[in-house]
């Protein structure tokens, strides 16, 4: 599962193209076509019901599209894969509303996401080894959490528990994450280290990251993709997408 | 015995349609007297023979009150007591001043009502009545007594009603057909009355024809039984079609109220089977008062039975849900113990206050019995209880849909927080919204009680077959439950002729788990990405 | 390497469970034989079988607590596993009656012959042999609910759906059971057992054993329940109890964990089933009620859920209760108190005895407490 | 006091309050000898078993009235095993070794009796089980008071084939073995008496079963053959009620097709509107409508007893009736309550029953009985419309294959299953 794999249909690392879904009639995702270059960091922008989350889904594996290519390295279907062998194919997925185990203690929490083994059999009669455990330490460090290792992961704050997730996003060691809202009710102070947090990431992962935050975007200054109605409206770097007029239109409204 | 009984008989009714009163012996009508004093079926039965035979004056009045259980009899005296009190001499039906004393009521047993069934008949067949007319001419038609057919014929020519002509003519057809020494013209055209007819008791009456007939008697009878029987098949699927529809419309009673308390809200109430108990107990007491105090009223007994029951589960559904459910909002799992210790507590106290035995519920005129469609025996009860069922639900409906506080129950179950953000009170919606699933409950309870035991483990036999039923139909989807039910129903008495009462239903529960796995969120589950957050 | 799985990271509570079912286990018995009927220290045979099968309901407890308090999946039908190892071990001590049954028929049970039956069914075969009936223990439930786990886990079909066709799953195995065409006795069930592995059932030394057996039973599944749950394989169920969908995307095969977690937990029950049998003396369909799966999630629930110890605490607390009440002026009036015990510990004690116990202890260590988070949503 | 310590004195009291119950339970005054009440009182079986509670407290009352038995007081011991079978055998153990009683008075089901058998043989008590039941067991310890088949189902049969002229027979039961074992005795005995395959028709349903209307259809249809049909009910307590609502509702008059049932008694017609269902008919060793100075006596006592005028009796009440007064006649014939002396002596004790004449224990532990046959009356009573001589109760069906040639004799032979064949006791 390499990304430079010989049999490649194309040399992205994830690649969409006319994908559709629709849920009782409504259709979510239209047409929609989407390309992530090996090592990219992408920002999807868009109003509400653009169809963000739901792409997420179905990269992810959780929503089947009715039609449209999904391929990942170049050359693995995701469609026909479950959550499951998606995750463990290297994508991770930080949701909107932030997931954790809350009774799990935080080095738990990144215990359970650490690249490993995923079989029943392995889990069961699991041992962590030395170096494990320095991963461990080392991604606790990362996220500033190191001191607060043995609590329940339920009694964080908001921003701890955003900043537990990405945590765990980097103990999964994906080839891509998939990060929903990041910012979404932290302070000015912690999206700013935020920011500088998945700046960090992205310099050895490929990252998707949808935002409502503008400055936050502008911050992380990646190329913007804006999805509008299940489609692609503009895609290209911030000033340019802001200056588009049907983006401003779509965002002002008409 | 029994020839030499109807010959008697014959004679006697020729007797009486000549109208000659008098000429009978004396001798015999005191046998009969005596007979009847004599505490023994056979005699009793005995002294009705001799009774017609004799053709007494008083045969018909005596007979009749016989039947009622209003001769009394003994030491000597025979007495009729009229249904307004007065005591009159069953020799002369003259009025006595008092009851003689050691007088006990005649006995009946199935033997003798067969006696007294026959001897009405006979009589009944010149009732001026055309509806006794068609019932004596059934009882005949039953009886197949061949004594009858000189009384049937002459009957028949004088009779001017449409519908009594058609039943005595297939009562002399009846008769005909077993007849060995009738025209062979006659039996094959009564065999051809008897398709007509074309029902279960046709089928019997042409299954009689005697082994010895000739072979185109024989034809002709296996024609009409072929004919008959493809046709009773076709009615039979309909009868299992509307048993299945009836069955579904106890299993949506039983379970609407639950989709309101589990599917709606969420609350896993294993208390909802007492709820219904609770309706079915409020019958019951209804009942008993009407009984007791006003006898009269008793045609009405569900009537006003069917708001009561709706207060008494509804108000206890309140009291349930305030006192205790509210402690538990979101965490469903756990209202399903403590509305199972809730069901152990209701079952006991009922237990304690009306005793462990089951309770007498009557059915009032309108719902005993059966109507026949063509051959479609809709029995009134199942029928009532499926307009009250469609009634209910449709109520339901109207409530959700409709009401101010339909709109605030939807209000507060999707999403609790901004309804109580908009000033929506939640604790009393939550409170009338368990109050009105109880109270739907209650409300199948006075249906079951027309149907099923009254006893404190009425709402056992229910709960899981309710629960069945929302699932299947999909939680929170009052129109799933309907079809859900009516789908459970009809393929459970489809399936019941071929696979028996108990392997039918470990089928419908294994189809059940096998559909789940299918659609995990039962027949009409919402879908897209909100459900599955 | 097995003990090392058994007893990593066990705590005093665990300690204390184990040298408690350990002494009864050893004293109990030893009491009933070697002490003298007339010594206030004898414990008569009445209790140590009343005992044994509290000691059945608590390993039964200890199974659905296994999966319902770390795996979040209400079984209401645990009840159904019980009774497949029960009936099980009842086949087993059927066959041994032999020719002592009331008809003398060396083959048949006697409900058998009484129906007229002229043969074994086939699939009584093998019960005569111990080792193929204690293989049956185990695999008839467990063979059951992964097959049954299979289909469910797989169709992602979870929350009370799962616990409402759990519960179809037992209902239809009621009415299947109690047809007396199935073979196994119908609503009368076997009973009337004679031996077990050549000793008589009714005798106390055999009775000592078997309670002993259950004792040694109820450690070795509390030990592998425990071994199972703080696990790594334990974190990843409990992360599917707190957030399903999260831990699939963690790359956790969901279905794989709850199917494993739930054919244990059978198999488990399974086993309670099998040693509640002879000393009870008993098996029949109504084992199978639905009512009865409820009640083993009231102990558990009763008990304290998710920490095995008090699952086994609640079956025995409830059944001794039951015991209690239904005997003398309470008789009529039990079921009373059995559901206000029911309404009072949800209410008030929704984390058990246990639990409630625990907050309590900790509280008054540190008075301050750390925010705990709030009980898990909707399972 | 903070909510947390309420709640930990609530639970303390609740656990001592246990504790209390628990050790004072056995302790009871000296004097008394204890008689076992099992009846359930809670659970499905409530239903039935309640009033046999009450009538044995009434009977033991009376007795101690009388002065007790050999001079001591009789003292009731009431469980409740809750229909729960398992249960029994637990209630059973604690009845003969806690309370030590010297008789116990109790069961219902088949399945109650099969789960206390072993319990009563081990630790060598005595057990009077009041129901009509399959048959096909014959107990040291165990005496049945109740009708065998061929004390109710047998006769009830010949009744109808003689006086209605039964051709045609349907034998509905419920699932269970006494349905089960009645059918195929009745099945046996029919064929016997000359009646084809083709004119039985057995039907079985499960327990509470209330669907009726499929099956009461078939039998309308199966009554519609030309000959004349009648059905013999073997359906379990609570399925009755709908079974007959149904009957009453699709019109089957027992004019046209009788229903005899060997389960519904007056107890049951109680919760039914019986107007519908005149003249159907039910087999029992006693009815509450037979009239005895005994019988009067007995009424007038228990509805005094239950300060009810309508309180009801049946057949289970009379066989307690007969069974206590055997206990008692017994314990005073061996002087003494040791069970292996009562069982000894009860064998030939005679006590009247409420029908008028006098009933034995026999040598297998069955009683002689009468057997009635009433029809439904509108008032929910029967009227008897035959009343047989006594019958002996036969412990081994003679119909069957297995145990034709099987008798139970505690006497002689001491043993439940001697096979005459063989002359070996043991069945085979």
């Amino acid at each position: 599962m390499n990304a430079s794999n010989p049999g490649a249909l194309t040399s992205s690392l994830l690649y969409l193209d006319g994908v559709s879904v629709s849920f009782d009639g409504f259709k979510a995702i239209r047409g929609l076509s989407l390309t992530i270059e090996p090592g990219e960091m992408r920002a999807i922008i868009g109003p509400n019901g653009a169809g963000k989350t739901t792409m997420m889904d179905i990269i992810t594996g959780k929503t089947k599209p009715d039609v449209g290519t999904v391929m990942f390295g170049g050359s693995i279907d995701l469609t026909k894969l479950d959550e499951a062998a998606i995750a463990n194919l290297g994508i991770g997925r930080k949701f909107q509303k932030p997931t954790v185990f809350d009774f799990h203690t935080i080095e738990d929490n990144i215990l359970l996401a650490l690249k490993a083994p995923r079989s029943v059999a392995k889990t069961l009669f699991w041992k962590t080894a030395a170096a494990q455990a320095k991963r461990i330490d080392d991604i606790l460090g990362i996220i500033k959490l190191g001191d607060a290792r043995d609590r329940l992961a339920g009694s964080l704050s908001h921003g701890q528990k955003q900043w537990l997730e990405i945590g765990m996003l980097l103990a999964q060691d994906p080839k891509l994450l998939l990060v929903d809202e990041p910012a979404a009710g932290m302070t000015d102070g912690e999206t700013a280290e935020t920011a500088v947090l998945l700046k960090e990431i992205a310099k050895d992962h490929s990252v998707i990251v949808v935002e409502h935050d503008m400055g936050f975007i502008r911050e992380l200054g990646v190329k913007v993709t804006v999805l509008h109605e299940g489609s692609v409206l503009a895609e290209g770097p911030l000033d340019v997408v802001s200056a588009n007029e049907r983006v401003v239109e779509v965002y002002l409204g008409r | 015995m029994r020839i030499v009984s109807c010959l008697l008989r014959m004679i006697a009714l020729a007797t009486l349609l000549a109208l000659q009163p008098g000429v009978a012996s004396a001798q015999g009508a005191d046998e009969a007297f005596t007979r009847l004093g004599a505490d023994s079926f056979s005699d009793t039965n005995r002294a009705i023979e001799l009774l017609i035979v004799n053709a007494h004056p008083q045969a018909a009045a005596i007979i009749e009150a016989l039947a009622a259980g209003r001769l009394l009899a003994g030491a000597g005296a025979v007495v009729i007591k009229t249904t307004d009190g007065k005591i009159l001499d069953a020799r002369t039906g003259s009025a006595l001043a008092a009851e003689p004393a050691g007088l006990a009521p005649v006995r009946l047993n199935n033997g003798v009502r067969r006696t007294i069934q026959g001897a009405l008949g006979g009589l009944g067949l010149l009732n001026p009545d055309p509806a006794k007319r068609i019932s004596a001419a059934e009882a005949v038609f039953k009886s197949r007594d061949v004594a009858l057919l000189p009384v049937l014929e002459g009957a028949i020519a004088k009779e001017t009603d449409a519908k009594a002509k058609a039943a005595l003519r297939q009562a002399q057809a009846a008769i005909l057909v077993a007849k060995s020494d009738a025209p062979p013209f006659d039996r094959i055209a009564a065999i051809d009355v008897l398709r007509e007819r074309g029902d279960q008791d046709a089928l019997a009456t042409l299954r009689s024809l005697p082994a010895d007939s000739s072979p185109a008697l024989k034809e002709a009878q296996g024609r009409a039984v072929s004919a008959i029987e493809g046709k009773l098949a076709l009615w039979r699927a309909g009868q299992n079609l509307w048993y299945g529809l009836s069955l579904g419309s106890v299993l949506l009673l039983a379970a609407i109220g639950l989709a309101i308390t589990f599917g709606v809200m969420g609350v896993i109430n294993m208390a909802h089977g007492e709820m219904v108990m609770l309706g079915a107990y409020t019958t019951f007491i209804v009942q008993e008062v009407i009984r007791t105090r006003f006898p009269g009223l008793f045609d009405y007994s569900l009537l006003i039975a069917v708001p009561l029951a709706f207060m008494v589960a509804g108000l206890v559904g309140i009291a349930i849900e305030r006192g205790v459910i509210r402690f538990l909002y979101g965490r469903p799992l756990e209202t399903l113990l403590a509305t199972w210790g809730i069901s152990l507590i209701l079952q006991q106290a009922v237990r304690t206050a009306f005793g462990p035995t089951n309770r007498e519920v009557g059915a009032p005129n309108f719902m005993s019995g059966a109507v026949e469609i063509g051959q479609l025996a809709i029995t009134w009860n199942r029928l009532w209880i499926i307009v009250f069922a469609g009634l209910v639900f449709a109520a339901l409906l109207a409530i959700l849909k409709l009401t101010p506080i339909g709109l605030q129950m939807r209000a507060v179950t999707q999403n609790r927080r901004m309804a109580s953000a908009m000033g929506i009170r939640t604790g009393r919606v939550d409170a009338l919204t368990f109050g009105l699933g109880s109270g739907v409950a209650g409300l199948a309870g006075v249906a079951l009680s027309q149907i099923d035991n009254v006893s404190p483990n009425l709402g056992q036999s229910y709960i899981i077959d309710s629960f069945m039923v929302v699932v299947f139909g999909g939680v929170g989807n009052l129109w799933g439950t309907l079809i859900s039910a009516m789908t459970l129903g009809v393929a459970n008495k489809l399936l019941e002729p071929y696979a028996g009462a108990v392997l039918g239903k470990i089928a419908l529960l294994v189809f059940i788990i096998l559909f789940i796995q299918k659609r995990p969120r039962g027949l009409f589950a919402l879908k897209g990405r909100a459900v599955e957050a | 390497m097995i003990s090392r799985f058994l007893l990593q990271n066990m705590d005093k509570r665990g300690y204390a469970f184990l040298a408690i079912v350990a002494a009864i286990g050893i004293l109990v018995p030893l009491l009933n034989l070697a002490v003298p009927a007339g010594s206030p220290l004898h414990v008569p045979t009445s209790t140590m079988s009343l005992w044994g099968k509290y000691l059945c309901y608590a390993l039964l407890a200890i199974s659905l607590d296994l999966v319902w308090g770390y795996c979040g999946i209400l079984s209401l039908g645990h009840g159904a596993f019980f009774a497949l190892g029960g009936y099980a071990m009842g086949m087993y001590l059927m066959r041994q009656i032999g020719s002592r049954g009331t008809y003398g028929n060396p083959i048949l049970p006697d409900f058998m012959v009484f129906l007229n039956w002229q043969e074994l069914p086939w699939y009584w075969y093998g019960f005569s042999s111990f080792p193929f009936a204690m293989l049956m223990v185990l695999l008839a439930p467990g063979l059951l609910a992964f097959i049954f786990g299979w289909f469910a886990f797989r169709s992602r079909v979870t929350g009370v759906y799962l616990s409402i066709i759990t519960q179809a799953l037992t209902y239809a195995l009621l009415l299947a059971f109690f047809r007396n065409d199935m073979g196994f006795g119908g609503n009368n069930g076997l009973t009337d057992f004679k031996d077990i592995l050549g000793f008589n059932v009714q005798a106390q030394a055999t009775r000592a054993a078997l309670f002993s057996m259950t004792c040694v039973m109820l450690i070795a599944g509390f030990l592998i329940a425990r071994g199972i749950v703080v696990s790594k394989l334990g974190k990843v169920v409990i992360a599917i109890r707190d957030a399903e969908s999260r831990t699939r995307f963690l790359g956790y095969r969901v279905d794989r964990f709850k199917l494993f977690v739930f054919t244990v937990s059978a198999c488990m029950a399974g086993v309670a089933g099998a040693l509640y049998v002879p000393q009870v003396g008993i098996i029949n369909p109504s084992e199978f009620a639905p009512a009865n799966s409820i009640e083993t999630v009231i102990w558990v629930a009763v008990g304290g859920r998710g920490t095995l110890v008090g699952a086994a605490l609640g079956a025995v607390v409830v059944n001794y209760a039951k015991t209690v009440f239904t005997s003398g002026f309470m008789a009529p009036y039990w079921l009373f108190a059995l559901g206000a015990l029911f309404v009072f510990v949800t209410i008030f004690m929704p984390k058990g005895i246990l639990g409630t116990a625990q907050q309590l202890w900790e509280k008054r260590r540190k008075p301050a407490p750390t925010a705990t988070p709030e009980p898990a949503p909707a399972e | 006091m903070s909510v947390n310590t309420t709640r930990r004195v609530i639970l303390g009291a609740a656990l001592a309050g246990a504790t209390v119950l628990g050790s004072w339970l056995p302790a009871s005054a000296q004097e008394t000898i204890k008689v076992g009440i099992l009846h359930s009182l809670s659970g499905t079986m409530a239903i039935s078993e309640t009033t046999l509670k009450d009538v044995m407290l009434m009977l033991i009352d009376e007795q101690n009235k009388k002065g007790g038995v050999l001079g001591k007081k009789l003292e009731a011991v009431v469980v409740d095993p809750a229909s729960n079978w398992p249960l029994f055998a637990e209630k059973a153990r604690e009845l003969i070794t806690k309370d030590k009683v010297s008789a116990v008075f109790g069961c219902w089901t088949s399945v109650s009796r099969k789960s206390v058998l072993p319990v009563f043989k081990e630790l060598n008590s005595i057990l009077f089980y009041p129901v009509q039941y399959e048959g096909e067991e014959s107990e040291r310890n165990v005496f049945y008071t109740g009708a065998a088949p061929n004390q109710q189902a047998i006769p009830a049969v010949d009744y109808l084939a003689k006086e209605e002229k039964v051709q045609r027979w349907v034998l509905a039961g419920t699932d269970y073995v006494y349905p089960r074992t009645t059918n195929k005795i009745l099945e046996a005995y029919l064929k016997s008496k000359g009646v084809k395959q083709e004119d039985i028709l057995i039907n079985y349903t499960p327990f509470g079963h209330s669907d009726w209307q499929t099956i009461v259809s078939d039998i309308k249809k199966f009554g519609t053959a030309g000959k004349k049909t009648a059905v013999v009910s073997t359906i379990n307590g609570d399925a009755n009620v709908p079974f007959y609502k149904e009957l009453g509702n699709q019109g089957i008059k027992a004019t046209d097709i009788p229903v005899v049932a060997f389960s519904v008694g007056e107890e049951e017609l109680a919760g039914i509107d019986t107007k519908p269902l005149l003249g159907h008919l039910a087999a029992w060793n006693y009815f509450q409508s037979v009239k005895t100075p005994e019988n009067d006596a007995f009424i007038k006592q228990w509805k005094a007893y239950k300060k009810n005028d309508k309180a009801v009796t049946n057949d289970p009440m009379e066989a307690h009736v007969i069974g206590f007064a055997m206990w008692v006649k017994a314990v005073e014939k061996a002087k003494s309550f040791d069970p292996d002396k009562v069982i000894d002596a009860l064998p030939g004790i005679e006590a009247p029953n409420l029908t008028g004449g006098i009933s034995k224990m026999l040598p297998n532990h069955h009683i002689t009985k009468p057997v009635l046959i009433g029809e439904i009356k509108a008032d929910g009573q029967f009227d008897v419309v035959s009343k047989t001589g006594l019958v002996a109760g036969d412990a081994w069906s003679k119909e069957l294959d297995g145990s034709k040639d099987l008798v139970g004799d505690w006497v002689e032979k001491k043993c439940g299953n001697f096979n005459v064949k063989t002359g070996k006791c043991g069945g085979a």
